[in-house]
């Protein structure tokens, strides 16, 4: 089992670099769509698989060439415990979805092997982001889905499209450089690049009175927050979320906000916070007060927007504020003098279960939208309408996409936005319950404006016909997630959420340091 | 797009022959001296470079044109890639799974010297590549939107 | 003492060019005022004992300038000084003094103990340093990790330049993403460089 | 001595990150991206400097431990590599972004650019 983890990263870089070479052999040229389907489905099997393998031992260490100096290994570790299992599940999911969807939806691009190289080369790399135990290693691999991203979202090469791009491209350097800085000063204070030594390293460190921690700690742990705050989109630095998605075509704007903003942004936050620099009530109001922020800004603007795809991208920093304020309110209830497990554990359970389900239902509305424009030609709500019966497969993936992020009790939305609600009222914090409970109000009542406009109402136009077969399966397998997302809860928890909670939770205790690979 | 001046043609021509046979210096040696897979790549680049822009796109597109910078990068990356796995059948991911010579030797660093080599070549094709679709791309004249 | 004044007077030259190209009017002074912070930093490289960065960073620097000579050249400039809007450069500069301020602390600017090692005396000096009569004491329980790969180096990896050792055996894993990234960036431009993205008669109506 | 050369450091990443936010014209906020790479790189290779030390490679006939007690801190060294490649790579995607941008909009100005996309 162990040799299998690096896999995950292998074969998908392997597989792009071959696409590049398949795409100018005349034969072949048409046969990259589906090497690139076939390797995130065998990825998404392998992360399953390995779910249901290791969900109960302790997570092995694989170390990268198995380097060892005066007996201890060195070198770059990979790390398989529950936080990345989870993610893996997640990543490969979406791009699985998405890939299938782009087999037809890509047909109006050019030179499509190239977004079929880029495609695996991101989501490669976000596995790379996530089943790396080193702090640098995991910056080079977020370094390259952002990089592949650019291109992506820049697919169209149209003006808007590259203007678009151009601005992602600005502010992601910024994110880039300041986690990079951030990065040398813990480097500079531990001597260490490896998560759990350096968190070592970072605990015996010195303080002065009076602050709780030295400066250089927290100039590196402002310049981490910042970076990752940017490249999750959060409030302050969300100007580029509502220009990259909506112009990047569908199945890649269902990749970003259903999954890059959360690997390369939410994860990072989660694993620096609670594993690297410890959990301190600095931190975990810094991301409560991110949460806040972005919930509730992200809603206002997303109630006001009449184009399907800059609203559905609104919603996701709404979204992502949610589970930022989960992991905030967690770390801050372990950051109190008797570390309240119970309720930090439903705080991340709730977060980490809306991480899964946003990841779904995001998805499922940017490929539905996907399929919308491409049929009708138009991303204008005012110009749509009775969309359910002139394109009855779209039209049902969207209304259950719909009613899933809106909270509709049958669904995995309304499940998780439940569990973040409650773990609030337990931890004492009634305020921000109030604040979840607005938003997801907010929340219902934009999408009840979704579905009136797309779905309902006489249909505007004639000549509307279903999408072809790929998108359908597409969004389908999103649906089903949906569904199933809500009714298997139980096991879902069991396999998924509970290992990866653990994870979160033991990294407060020093017990829980070690066992996540840093050797005595 | 025209290339330059006669001398300028000539000093190129005379000049990028060891531009780039200093490059393959340095992409060996990586692991003797400073350098290595990167830098070599980037100075093979230099090279080719100033051949294209002294004797004008046009002839070394006939030479080397975007489709086979596109293939020679992404074999250099693939043998990467495959040194890598290939390491993970022979015990750990990125095993240096060759025998490791004597530390001054020339065949000392076992796969470093492969994975150097790989990585010029990948680094100065795809470099060319893109070096080449930017001077031409600044060339014709884009339909106006 | 003398190696820091020289650092010091090229970091500051480095300083003085970025502001020279941020500000400079003409595009061509600003990319050439670039190409100095570039070339400095190179030689800095050299002076703190990097030979094996300051080689690709003169030759990236080179690359850097004639891409945007290149960009410049053909096209006019038609950017006018915009008007100074105060409201978000008084931001910018707030925001920059603050982080000054802890960047002072954070070196050690008041003597708080934990902060960023003096410059010239890492962490590795304390696992790896030469005694009164100059022979090697490596601590047994280290501080750090690069003291390993110093010793370990030349027997483990067989690498004499012990960067390029750490680079393509010990991290070679990075060096896998290192590639990706030339890789994902060259593809990135060809995307970027296409004539035509999407086929005729479906474009996107993004009004 | 040392604390004057860590502040300037970060003022050259202060300097880059005005380039970015402030400033309109796309071939500005380029160069600022090629500043903050510097400024970044500077940093990394300030940290592992050590005070008269040597490029860490093996001299001829010299024993491991003697390179240990010698050398300036390698890890930085092969961090900034990789980061010297990120910024090459960014700033290629950058200029041929810039490049497609002016054949689009005919000018480098991104408030000019704004106001066109209309």
């Amino acid at each position: 089992m162990k040799e299998l983890v690096p896999l995950l990263v292998g074969i998908p870089l392997g597989t792009a670099f071959l696409i590049v070479i398949l795409a100018h052999v005349r034969g072949l040229s048409r046969l990259t769509g589906l090497l690139a389907t076939a390797v995130v489905a065998v990825n998404l099997l392998l992360g399953v698989w390995m779910c249901i393998a290791m969900h109960d031992g302790a997570a092995p260490a694989i170390w990268a060439g198995e380097w060892n100096g005066l007996g201890r290994p060195i070198g770059i570790e990979l790390v398989c415990d529950g936080l990345a299992r989870l993610m893996v599940v997640v990543i490969n999911m979406v791009a699985l979805a998405a890939i299938i969807f782009a087999a037809s939806y890509m047909r109006r691009f050019t030179t499509v092997w190239l977004f079929h190289s880029l495609f695996l080369l991101m989501t490669g790399a976000m596995n790379g982001v996530v089943l790396s135990g080193d702090l640098f290693n995991m910056y080079v691999f977020i370094e390259v889905a952002a990089i592949a991203s650019y291109g992506l979202v820049a697919f169209g090469t149209e003006s808007e499209e590259l203007e678009a791009a151009f601005k992602y491209l600005v502010l992601g350097v910024l994110a880039s450089t300041f986690i990079l800085v951030g990065i040398t000063v813990l480097y500079s204070l531990t001597g260490h690049l490896n998560m759990a030594k350096m968190a070592e390293g970072l605990r015996r460190l010195p303080k002065p009175e009076g602050l709780s921690a030295s400066p250089a700690v927290l100039l590196a742990a402002a310049c981490l927050l910042g970076g990752l705050a940017l490249k999750a989109a959060m409030v302050p630095f969300h100007a580029w979320l509502p220009d990259a998605h909506p112009s990047a075509p569908a199945p890649i704007s269902a990749m970003l906000s259903g999954v890059l903003i959360k690997a390369a942004g939410v994860y990072a936050l989660a694993r620096i916070v609670f594993t690297v620099l410890g959990v301190n009530p600095y931190y975990a109001n810094i991301l409560i007060a991110l949460g806040v922020l972005s919930m509730v800004v992200g809603m206002f603007l997303a109630l006001g927007q009449w184009d399907l795809k800059r609203l559905l991208a609104y919603s996701s920093i709404s979204q992502a504020g949610y589970i930022v304020l989960a992991l905030g309110v967690a770390a801050e209830v372990l950051s109190r003098s008797p570390p309240d497990r119970a309720v930090a554990g439903l705080c991340l359970l709730g977060g980490l279960f809306h991480l899964f389900n946003h990841a779904a239902f995001k998805g499922l509305l940017f490929l539905s939208s996907g399929s919308i424009e491409q049929a009708t030609g138009t991303r204008q709500l005012k110009q749509m309408g009775g969309l359910a019966r002139q394109m009855p497969v779209t039209g049902f993936c969207c209304r259950v996409g719909a009613l899933s992020i809106a909270g509709v009790p049958p669904f995995n939305g309304f499940f998780s936005k439940i569990i973040i609600i409650i773990a609030l009222a337990l931890a004492g914090r009634p305020i921000l319950c109030a604040v979840a409970v607005g938003v997801a109000v907010g929340t219902l009542l934009m999408y009840v404006k979704v579905q009136r406009y797309v779905l309902e109402g006489a249909p505007t136009q004639r000549a509307v016909r279903e999408s072809p077969w790929p998108m359908g399966v597409g969004m389908a397998i999103l649906a089903v997630v949906c569904v199933l997302g809500g009714l298997a809860i139980l096991p879902l928890k069991e396999y998924l959420f509970d290992p990866a909670g653990k994870v979160l939770l033991d990294s407060v205790t020093a017990a829980g340091r070690l066992a996540m690979g840093a050797t005595p | 797009m025209k290339g330059m001046t006669l001398i300028v043609r000539n000093v190129a021509g005379l000049i990028s022959g060891f531009v780039m046979m200093y490059g393959l210096y340095v992409v060996a040696t990586g692991h003797l001296a400073p350098g290595g897979g990167f830098a070599g790549g980037v100075i093979i680049m230099a090279g080719v470079v100033m051949l294209v822009l002294a004797f004008g796109g046009d002839r070394a597109k006939a030479l080397l044109d975007e489709k086979r910078c596109h293939v020679i990068d992404a074999s250099g990356a693939l043998v990467f890639a495959v040194v890598a796995l290939l390491g993970l059948f022979l015990g750990g991911f990125f095993k240096n799974f060759l025998p490791v010579g004597k530390v001054h030797e020339f065949f000392s660093g076992g796969t470093i010297l492969i994975s150097n080599v790989a990585i010029g070549v990948k680094v100065a094709a795809g470099l060319v590549g893109i070096f080449l679709a930017l001077i031409v791309a600044t060339r014709q004249v884009m339909p106006k939107e | 003492m003398t190696i820091d004044l020289f650092i010091l007077v090229l970091v500051a030259f480095m300083v003085v060019a970025g502001l020279i190209a941020v500000e400079a009017s003409d595009l061509l002074s600003a990319v050439i005022a670039v190409g100095a912070a570039g070339f400095a930093l190179s030689v800095i490289d050299l002076l703190l004992g990097a030979p094996d960065l300051a080689f690709p960073q003169v030759l990236v620097e080179v690359i850097t300038v004639v891409l945007l000579i290149r960009m410049i050249m053909t096209r006019r400039d038609t950017s006018r000084q915009t008007p100074r809007d105060t409201l978000r450069t008084a931001a910018v500069l707030l925001a920059g003094g603050v982080f000054l301020v802890t960047a002072f602390l954070a070196a050690g600017g008041l003597g708080m103990t934990g902060n960023i090692p003096a410059f010239g005396d890492p962490l590795l000096a304390k696992d790896a340093h030469a005694d009164a009569a100059g022979a090697p004491v490596l601590a047994e329980d280290p501080v750090g990790v690069s003291a390993q790969y110093l010793a370990g180096s030349a027997s483990q990896t067989g690498a004499a330049n012990t960067v390029m050792g750490i680079l393509l055996d010990y991290r070679g894993y990075d060096t896998l993403g290192e590639a990706t990234v030339i890789f994902v960036a060259i593809l990135g431009g060809y995307v970027v460089l296409r004539k035509v993205g999407r086929k005729r008669g479906s474009e996107a109506q993004p009004s | 001595m040392g604390i004057a050369i860590y502040i300037l450091a970060f003022a050259c990443l202060l300097t880059g990150v005005y380039a970015l936010v402030a400033k309109k014209n796309i071939v500005r906020i380029i160069l600022g991206i090629a500043i903050l790479e510097y400024a970044v790189n500077l940093l990394l290779v300030l940290v592992g400097y050590r005070r008269g030390g040597s490029a860490p490679i093996l001299a001829r006939g010299e024993a491991p431990a003697a390179l240990a007690a010698r050398a300036v801190d390698p890890l930085p060294q092969a961090m900034v590599l990789t980061s010297i490649v990120i910024g090459l790579s960014v700033t290629a995607l950058a200029v041929a972004m810039a490049i497609r941008l002016y054949d689009k909009y005919g000018t480098f100005d991104m408030n000019d650019i704004r106001n066109l996309r209309g």
